[in-house]
C-alpha cells in the first residue's frame, strides 16, 4: 500500500508541472508592461531595469517558466510578490489555514448531511420526507453560494445577533462559512447518494443478502451502502473543485483574510506572481485531496487495491 | 398414494402482478403445486413465463413496491408464509429453512466482501445453537469443501473467484445453514457447459446427501430431465402441464405448448432436417388473451380455447390444462 | 402472427423523449421559466424599456417595494424590477455560448478520442488530468487576471473553465457507445468513420451531451454571477445580476430588497436549468427513475 | 466458369493477440481453417475460447497479429480499406447480442437500407424502399413494422432485422456469431430455421460460432472445437457426434444434458477443473491440465492437427500418427 501511495505522488508531479504551465501561460497573456504597471509612469528607465532584472521579467517565458518549477521543486518556492517584494510562499503559509478551515469544515458538514438524508432517501424513495429532502436540494443546489451567504448573514448575524458576520477571530466565525459553503453541497451529495444507492438496493447481491434472511437495516448499511460508498466518495472529491472555489469566494463574502481573498486581491492588483502562487498552491491541495480519495476507493475497494498491491493480483 | 405430511410446500392459486406507473403485469396467474420432502419439482418455461416471480414469492423477497401478491396460499411446514410476519420469515425461514441459488454468479455476490464472511453472514444470523465465532469459521470450511471449494479461497473476494466458482460459493451460502427447501432459479445458464456438468452433478449430490428438496427453475428441458422427479410447464404465468418426469417426457397428453418446446430442440441423436418451432411470441403479460393464454400460438387451436379457460385434465400424476383432453369437451369440434 | 402488444402508432425515440418529458410535470415549470427567460430577453424591453433602469431619482433612492417599482430602487433610485428583468441578458449572453462551444469542443474531442483511440486519448486524458487539478472558478479568476473582466472575456473564462468537464463527459459517452455492437455492425457493412460518427455516434450522444449541457448552463449562471460578484466580472453600472448584488453589499441591512430580488433570479435560472436537465435525463433513459 | 469446389474462404494460421498489462492474450491462436462454397463450418467452444475474435479477426472488424484470409482467393489481411470495403460486400455478419447491435435511433427501414446507402448501391429512393421491403418479407418482418424502432420489438424480431441487414447487400459468405444464444428456445428455433432456409435458397456460405453443440450440429456440415484460441479438432459434423476423438470434445459432448431420459441419473464423465488462461500460455497441449489421458509428451510441445480420418482432424499426441 505505501509503495502505491508513493507511486501516486510521483504521478503528481507532471500534474503540477502541467498545471503551473497552464497557470503561467495564461497570465502571460496579460496586456502591458508588467514594470509599468507596478511601478506607474513616473518611474525611472533605470527602476524599470532593476524591476525587469529582480523579477527575471527580462528573461523569455521558457526560462522563467523552467526557472520557476525548478524552484517550486527544490525550494518549494512560488516566485516573489511584484508588490510587497515579499516571497509569495509567506503569504500563503499565513493565509492557507483559514481557507482549510472553511473548507474541510465544510466539506464534513455537506457530506455528513448530504449522506445520511441521501440514503434514508433511497431506502424510503416516495416517501414524504424523501419528497422533502429532494425538493430542498433542488433548490440548495441552484443557490449562488455567495447570496446564500449574505442570506445567511442577515438571518445570524444581522437579525439574531447569534454570530459574528465577518472575520476569522473564534471559531463562531467559522460556522456560517462553512453552511453557506456546505449547505449547497450537501444538496449535491444528497442527490447524487440518492441515486447510488437507489442503485445500489437493486444490484443482486442486496437480493442475495435478504434472501440469506439479514435484518434489513444491516442490509442496507453493510450491502447496499458500502457500495454504494464508491461512487459517493469519488463525487466528493470530484465536489472538492468546486467547493475550493466556493471557498474564495465565501471568504470574500465573509471577508475571511484566507487564500480565496488573497488571490481575488492580487487578481484585482494585477500582481501576477501571487495570482500564479496561490493558484498553484490551490490546485496542489486539491490534488492532493483526489489522491487522498484514490487512495481512500483503493482502501475500500478490493479490485482496485488488488490491482495496484502485486499480492492481491492473479 | 401420497401421505399429506409428506407435503413440504404447497402453493395454491398463486396471483402476483407488478404495478407499474399505468400498466398492470399479470405475473402468475393462479399457480398450483406440491412439492415432497427431498423432491426435485422442475419448473420450466420461456423468458417471462413467471417462474422467477413465483421463486421470490415464496421466498417473499419480490420488490415490495411494484409487486403485489394478490392471492393465494403458500404453504410451507404447515404455515402459510403469506401470514408469516416479515421478522419471522425473515428469522426462521429465509436461509434458514428455504434459501435460493441465483442465476447469475457474477453480480449475486458482494464484491467487497470476502467470500467466506458473505458464507458466514448467513450463519451468524441464525445461530440458534448458539455457535461460537470459531465453530462458524469451521462450518463455513466445512461448506467451502462441500462445494469443492479449498477453504483457504474464503478470504478472497468474488472478483478473484471465475464464474463457476462463485456459483459454488453462491451455493455454498444456500447450503450453509442446511435448508429442507433449495430454490434454485436458473443456476448453470451464466455458465459454460462444462462447468454447467460440474456444477449440476455436485448439486444434485449434494440435494441427495442432505435430502433437500429442490424447486429448479430452467429453460433447458435437457436439464430437467437429468435432474428432476417432477416438472411443471409454465405459460403466461400459469402451469400448463404438470407431472412426473416420465409423463412429460413420454409425448403421451401433451400440451401443444410442450410439443412446441421440444420441436423447437435440435435432436442430438438423430438428423433433424428442420425444427419446428411454435410460431409467434409470448403475449402481452399487460394484457393476456381470454381462454386459454396460448391460444393466438396454438396450432391445433379450437374456437372454445379463445374462450373458455381450460381446466386440468388429470391422469394418474399427469395433469395438462387444454381443451384437447378431457371429457371431449373440445374434441368433437377439432375433430 | 404476432401477439405482442402493439403500439398505437411508432414513436422515434426522440418522439419519446419528448412524450416522456411532457409527463413530467416538475420538468414542464423548469422549462416554463427558461422559455419565460427567453422570451425577457427579446421581448424585456416591450415589459419596462431598459431607460427605467438607468433613471436616477435621488428622492426615490432606497426603497421598499411598491407598486410603481416591484421590486423597489436602488441607491441611485433606480427600478430594480427593470434592472433584474434586463439582467437576464447579460447572464445568458454569457452562458449560452460557453455553453455550447464548450459542448461542441467536447464531442469533437471525445469523438476523436473514442475513435484514434490510444495514443489521442492518452494525450487528452493527461491533458485533462492536469485542467481538472486547478478548480474551475480559479481558472476562471486567472482568464479574467490576464484579460479583464468583459463580457467577452467572460465567456472565454467560462469556456476555458468548463471545457474539461464537457470533454471528459463526452468522452466517456462517446467510449461507451463505440463500444457497442452496432458500430461494430456498421463497420462490417462498409461504413467509413464519418458514417460512423455521423450517423451513429453523434445522433446516439447527443440526449445524454444535451443533459450535460443544461446542468453546464446552470453551473455557468452561478459562477458567472459570483464572479461580477466579488468584482471581477461584469462591473457594476451594468445590471448583471451578480453586480447588482456586488453593489447592494452595503445596504445589506437598511435595503435588503436589494440582495433578495436578484438573488432569486440567478436561483430561478440555475434551477429552472437543472429542472430541464433531470426531467430530459428521466426522459432519456426511464429505467433510472424506478 | 469457376470450379464448383473452390473454397469461398481459406484461413492460414490466425492469429489474434491482445496487448494486456499481465502479458499477451492469445485469442486466436494459428488457426487454419478453409471453407467451400454452400457449406456451414460451425465453430463451438467455451466462453474465453477465442471463438468471437475469430469472426471478428475473419471481417477484419479487429487486426490480426498474423495470419492470412483468403476470400474467393484474395487477401483481406492485406487489403487497403477501400478494397476491404468491397470485400465486405461479399462477406456479412450477424451479430450476438440482438440488442446492442442494433442502432436504437434508427427505424427498421433506415437500418435495412443503411448498407445499401452506405456503399452507394442503388440509384433511386424506389430501389432501396423496394430492397428493403423484400428483405423484410424474406426474414419475415411484417411490412408495417417498416417505421418501427427497435425499442419497440423483442429480441427475436431484432435478431431479424440483423438478418436483413447482413443480407440486403446479397453477400455469399455469413459469419453468424452466436446469433441465436440471447433468445428464447422457441425463438431460436424459428431463427435457425430462417437461416437454415436462406441458405438454401440463395446458396449461402455460413461460419457458424456458437457454445450449443445442439444448435451446431443441426446447422453445421463441418465442425470446428476450440479450446483455449486453438482448434483441436475438427470433422464433419455426423462423423464429430460419432467418433469425437479428442478428450476435450468427449468431454464436451458428455456435459451436453438430453432432454430425454435416457441418460437419467447417469451422471456424465465431468472433467475436472476450469478453463485456463489465455495469457502468455506456454507450448503444448492447452487441454493437457484437465485432461485425464494426459501424459509427459501432452507438454513442450504444441500438438499438431492431424488427419486421422478422412476429413476428421485432432491436434492430440494421443493420435499422433498412429490409428
Amino acid at each position: 500500500m505505501i509503495k502505491y501511495i508513493i507511486r501516486r505522488l510521483i504521478t503528481l508531479v507532471p500534474i503540477i508541472i502541467g498545471v503551473t504551465l497552464v497557470v503561467f501561460t495564461i497570465l502571460e497573456m496579460t496586456p502591458g508592461d508588467p514594470a509599468k504597471m507596478m511601478l506607474g509612469d513616473g518611474a525611472t528607465l533605470e527602476q524599470f531595469e532593476a524591476f525587469n532584472e529582480k523579477f527575471g521579467l527580462d528573461k523569455p517565458f521558457v526560462s522563467r517558466f523552467f526557472n520557476y518549477i525548478l524552484q517550486l521543486f527544490t525550494r518549494f518556492d512560488f516566485g516573489t510578490s511584484w508588490l510587497t517584494s515579499r516571497p509569495v510562499l509567506d503569504t500563503l503559509k499565513a493565509r492557507v489555514p483559514i481557507t482549510l478551515i472553511i473548507a474541510v469544515s465544510s466539506i464534513a458538514f455537506a457530506s455528513t448531511i448530504g449522506v445520511s438524508l441521501g440514503v434514508i432517501s433511497a431506502v424510503k424513495q416516495y416517501s414524504k420526507l424523501d419528497y422533502v429532502s429532494r425538493l430542498t436540494a433542488m433548490v440548495l443546489a441552484a443557490v449562488p453560494v455567495f447570496w446564500l451567504g449574505m442570506m445567511l448573514a442577515i438571518l445570524f448575524a444581522l437579525k439574531l445577533g447569534w454570530l459574528p458576520s465577518s472575520g476569522t477571530g473564534s471559531w463562531k466565525h467559522y460556522i456560517l462559512p462553512m453552511m453557506t459553503l456546505g449547505l449547497p453541497y450537501s444538496a449535491r451529495i444528497l442527490r447524487s447518494t440518492r441515486g447510488y444507492m437507489l442503485e445500489a438496493v437493486r444490484q443482486d447481491f442486496v437480493r442475495t443478502a435478504r434472501s440469506k434472511g439479514v435484518p434489513e437495516r444491516y442490509v442496507i448499511w453493510k450491502h447496499a451502502f458500502l457500495n454504494a460508498c464508491l461512487p459517493v466518495i469519488n463525487t466528493i472529491g470530484v465536489y472538492m473543485g468546486g467547493l475550493l472555489g466556493g471557498a474564495v469566494v465565501t471568504e470574500n463574502v465573509f471577508g475571511c483574510n484566507g487564500l480565496g481573498s488573497f488571490i481575488i486581491n492580487s487578481v484585482k492588483r494585477k500582481d501576477i506572481p501571487a495570482v500564479t502562487g496561490g493558484t498553484v498552491f490551490l490546485a496542489m491541495i486539491f490534488a492532493l485531496i483526489l489522491l487522498a480519495v484514490d487512495i481512500l476507493y483503493a482502501f475500500v475497494d478490493p479490485r482496485i487495491k488488488a490491482r495496484y498491491t502485486a499480492k492481491g493480483a492473479k | 398414494m401420497d401421505t399429506l405430511n409428506n407435503t413440504l410446500l404447497k402453493v395454491e392459486n398463486l396471483h402476483v402482478v407488478y404495478k407499474a406507473r399505468r400498466e398492470t403485469v399479470y405475473a402468475v396467474n393462479g399457480v398450483s403445486f406440491c412439492l415432497k420432502k427431498g423432491e426435485t419439482l422442475g419448473l420450466v418455461g420461456e423468458t417471462g413465463a413467471g417462474k422467477t416471480t413465483t421463486a421470490y414469492a415464496i421466498m417473499r423477497v419480490l420488490p415490495d413496491r411494484t409487486a403485489r401478491i394478490v392471492n393465494g396460499i403458500i404453504e410451507f411446514e404447515g404455515y402459510n408464509l403469506l401470514d408469516v410476519p416479515e421478522n419471522l420469515m425473515r428469522h426462521g425461514i429465509r436461509g434458514e429453512k428455504i434459501a435460493i441459488i441465483f442465476q447469475d454468479p457474477m453480480s449475486a455476490l458482494n464484491p467487497i466482501m470476502k467470500v467466506g464472511d458473505q458464507i458466514a453472514e448467513a450463519l451468524k444470523f441464525h445461530n440458534k445453537e448458539d455457535l461460537s465465532p470459531e465453530r462458524i469459521e469451521e462450518q463455513v470450511d466445512r461448506t467451502l469443501e462441500l462445494v469443492g471449494i479449498q477453504k483457504e479461497r474464503k478470504y478472497d473476494f468474488p472478483h478473484q473467484l471465475s464464474g463457476g466458482m462463485k456459483q459454488r460459493v453462491v451455493i455454498a451460502i444456500a447450503l450453509v445453514c442446511e435448508p429442507v427447501l433449495i430454490i434454485a432459479d436458473e443456476p448453470t445458464t451464466a455458465l459454460d457447459v462444462t462447468i454447467q456438468a460440474q456444477v449440476l452433478a455436485m448439486i444434485d449430490e449434494l440435494r441427495e446427501k442432505l435430502g433437500t428438496a429442490m424447486i429448479l427453475i430452467t429453460h433447458d428441458l435437457g436439464i430437467v430431465a437429468q435432474m428432476c422427479d417432477n416438472v411443471a410447464i409454465m405459460y403466461a404465468g400459469e402451469i400448463i402441464e404438470i407431472g412426473s418426469v416420465e409423463d412429460i417426457y413420454s409425448g403421451k397428453m401433451q400440451h401443444p405448448y410442450t410439443a412446441g418446446l421440444f420441436g423447437s430442440l435440435p435432436d442430438l441423436e438423430k438428423k433433424t432436417d428442420r425444427l419446428h418451432p411454435i410460431e409467434g411470441l409470448m403475449p402481452d403479460p399487460t394484457d393476456l388473451p381470454k381462454g386459454c393464454k396460448f391460444n393466438p400460438r396454438c396450432p391445433r387451436c379450437m374456437d372454445i380455447c379463445r374462450n373458455v379457460q381450460p381446466e386440468f385434465t388429470v391422469e394418474g400424476t399427469h395433469k395438462v390444462a387444454c381443451h384437447l383432453y378431457g371429457s371431449g369437451k373440445g374434441r368433437g369440434i377439432d375433430e | 402472427m404476432v401477439m405482442n402488444k402493439k403500439p398505437l402508432r411508432s414513436m422515434s425515440p426522440l418522439q419519446e423523449t419528448i412524450y416522456r418529458f411532457s409527463q413530467n410535470k416538475v420538468s414542464l415549470i423548469g422549462l416554463a421559466v427558461v422559455l419565460l427567460l427567453i422570451f425577457i430577453i427579446i421581448f424585456g424591453e416591450f415589459i419596462s424599456p431598459f431607460e427605467n433602469g438607468v433613471k436616477q431619482n435621488i428622492r426615490m433612492r432606497l426603497q421598499g417595494p411598491s407598486a410603481e417599482h416591484w421590486f423597489g430602487t436602488d441607491a441611485y433610485g433606480r427600478d430594480i424590477f427593470t434592472r433584474v428583468l434586463h439582467g437576464t441578458k447579460y447572464t445568458m449572453m454569457i452562458a449560452f455560448p460557453a455553453t455550447f462551444i464548450a459542448e461542441v469542443i467536447g464531442i469533437i474531442l471525445g469523438a476523436c478520442a473514442a475513435f484514434y483511440s490510444r495514443w489521442f486519448d492518452n494525450i487528452l486524458m493527461r491533458v485533462l488530468d492536469v485542467f481538472q487539478a486547478i478548480p474551475g472558478q480559479l481558472l476562471a479568476l486567472a482568464v479574467v487576471a490576464a484579460l479583464g473582466g468583459s463580457l467577452f472575456n467572460l465567456v472565454i473564462a467560462m469556456l476555458i473553465a468548463r471545457i474539461p468537464a464537457s470533454v471528459r463527459t463526452a468522452r466517456s459517452i462517446m467510449l461507451s457507445l463505440v463500444g457497442q455492437e452496432y458500430i461494430d455492425a456498421a463497420r462490417s457493412y462498409g461504413s467509413r468513420d464519418y458514417h460512423l460518427i455521423f450517423r451513429h455516434v453523434i445522433p446516439n450522444s447527443l440526449g445524454a451531451m444535451i443533459v450535460s449541457m443544461t446542468i453546464n448552463l446552470s453551473a455557468i449562471t452561478l459562477q458567472v454571477s459570483s464572479m461580477s460578484y466579488i468584482g471581477l466580472g461584469v462591473s457594476p453600472p451594468t445590471p448583471e445580476w451578480g453586480a447588482l448584488l456586488s453593489e447592494a453589499r452595503e445596504f445589506i441591512i437598511t435595503a435588503p430588497h436589494l440582495i433578495i430580488f436578484p438573488g432569486i433570479a440567478i436561483l430561478l435560472t440555475a434551477l429552472s436549468f437543472n429542472l430541464v436537465g433531470d426531467g430530459l435525463r428521466d426522459a432519456l433513459d426511464p429505467r433510472l427513475r424506478d | 466458369m469457376s470450379e464448383r469446389k473452390e473454397p469461398i474462404l481459406v484461413v492460414n494460421n490466425l492469429k489474434k493477440y491482445f496487448r494486456t498489462k499481465k502479458g499477451l492474450l492469445h485469442a486466436v491462436d494459428d488457426v487454419s481453417f478453409t471453407i467451400d462454397e454452400g457449406r456451414t463450418l460451425g465453430v463451438v467452444g467455451e466462453s474465453g475460447c477465442g471463438k468471437s475474435t475469430l469472426g471478428k479477426t475473419i471481417m477484419r472488424l479487429t487486426e490480426p497479429t498474423g495470419g492470412e484470409v483468403f476470400l474467393q482467393g484474395e487477401d483481406i489481411v492485406s487489403m487497403n480499406e477501400g478494397r476491404l470495403r468491397k470485400a465486405r460486400l461479399k462477406m456479412q455478419m450477424i451479430f450476438q447480442d440482438p440488442y446492442s447491435s442494433i442502432d436504437p435511433r434508427m427505424s427498421l427501414a433506415q437500418i435495412i437500407s443503411d448498407p445499401l446507402k452506405v456503399n452507394r448501391l442503388c440509384s433511386s429512393k424506389n430501389e432501396i424502399d423496394e430492397r428493403v421491403d423484400r428483405m423484410m418479407r424474406i426474414v419475415g418482418l411484417a411490412p408495417r413494422l417498416r417505421e418501427s424502432y427497435p425499442h419497440e420489438l423483442d429480441g427475436g424480431r431484432r435478431q431479424r432485422i440483423g438478418i436483413a441487414r447482413a443480407l440486403v447487400l446479397d453477400p455469399k459468405f455469413i459469419i453468424c456469431d452466436e446469433p441465436v444464444s440471447a433468445l428464447d428456445v422457441s425463438i431460436q428455433a424459428q431463427i435457425i430455421n430462417i437461416l437454415m432456409d436462406l441458405k438454401e435458397e440463395k446458396g449461402l456460405t455460413y461460419i457458424f460460432i456458437t457454445h450449443d453443440l445442439s444448435v451446431v450440429k443441426h446447422i453445421s456440415d463441418e465442425i470446428a472445437v476450440m479450446y483455449l484460441g486453438q482448434c483441436v479438432e475438427k470433422a464433419p459434423s455426423e462423423e464429430l457426434f460419432l467418433n469425437p476423438v479428442h478428450p476435450y470434445t468427449k468431454a464436451l459432448l458428455a456435459a451436453i444434458p438430453v432432454p430425454n431420459l435416457s441418460k437419467r441419473h447417469a451422471r456424465p464423465t465431468v472433467i475436472k477443473g476450469e478453463v485456463g488462461n489465455p495469457i502468455d500460455p506456454v507450448p503444448g497441449c492447452r487441454f493437457a491440465p484437465r485432461c485425464d489421458y494426459a501424459t509427459q509428451k501432452c507438454t513442450g510441445r504444441n500438438p499438431e492437427l492431424r488427419e486421422v480420418a478422412k476429413g476428421h482432424f485432432v491436434a492430440c499426441v494421443l493420435y499422433n500418427g498412429e490409428m
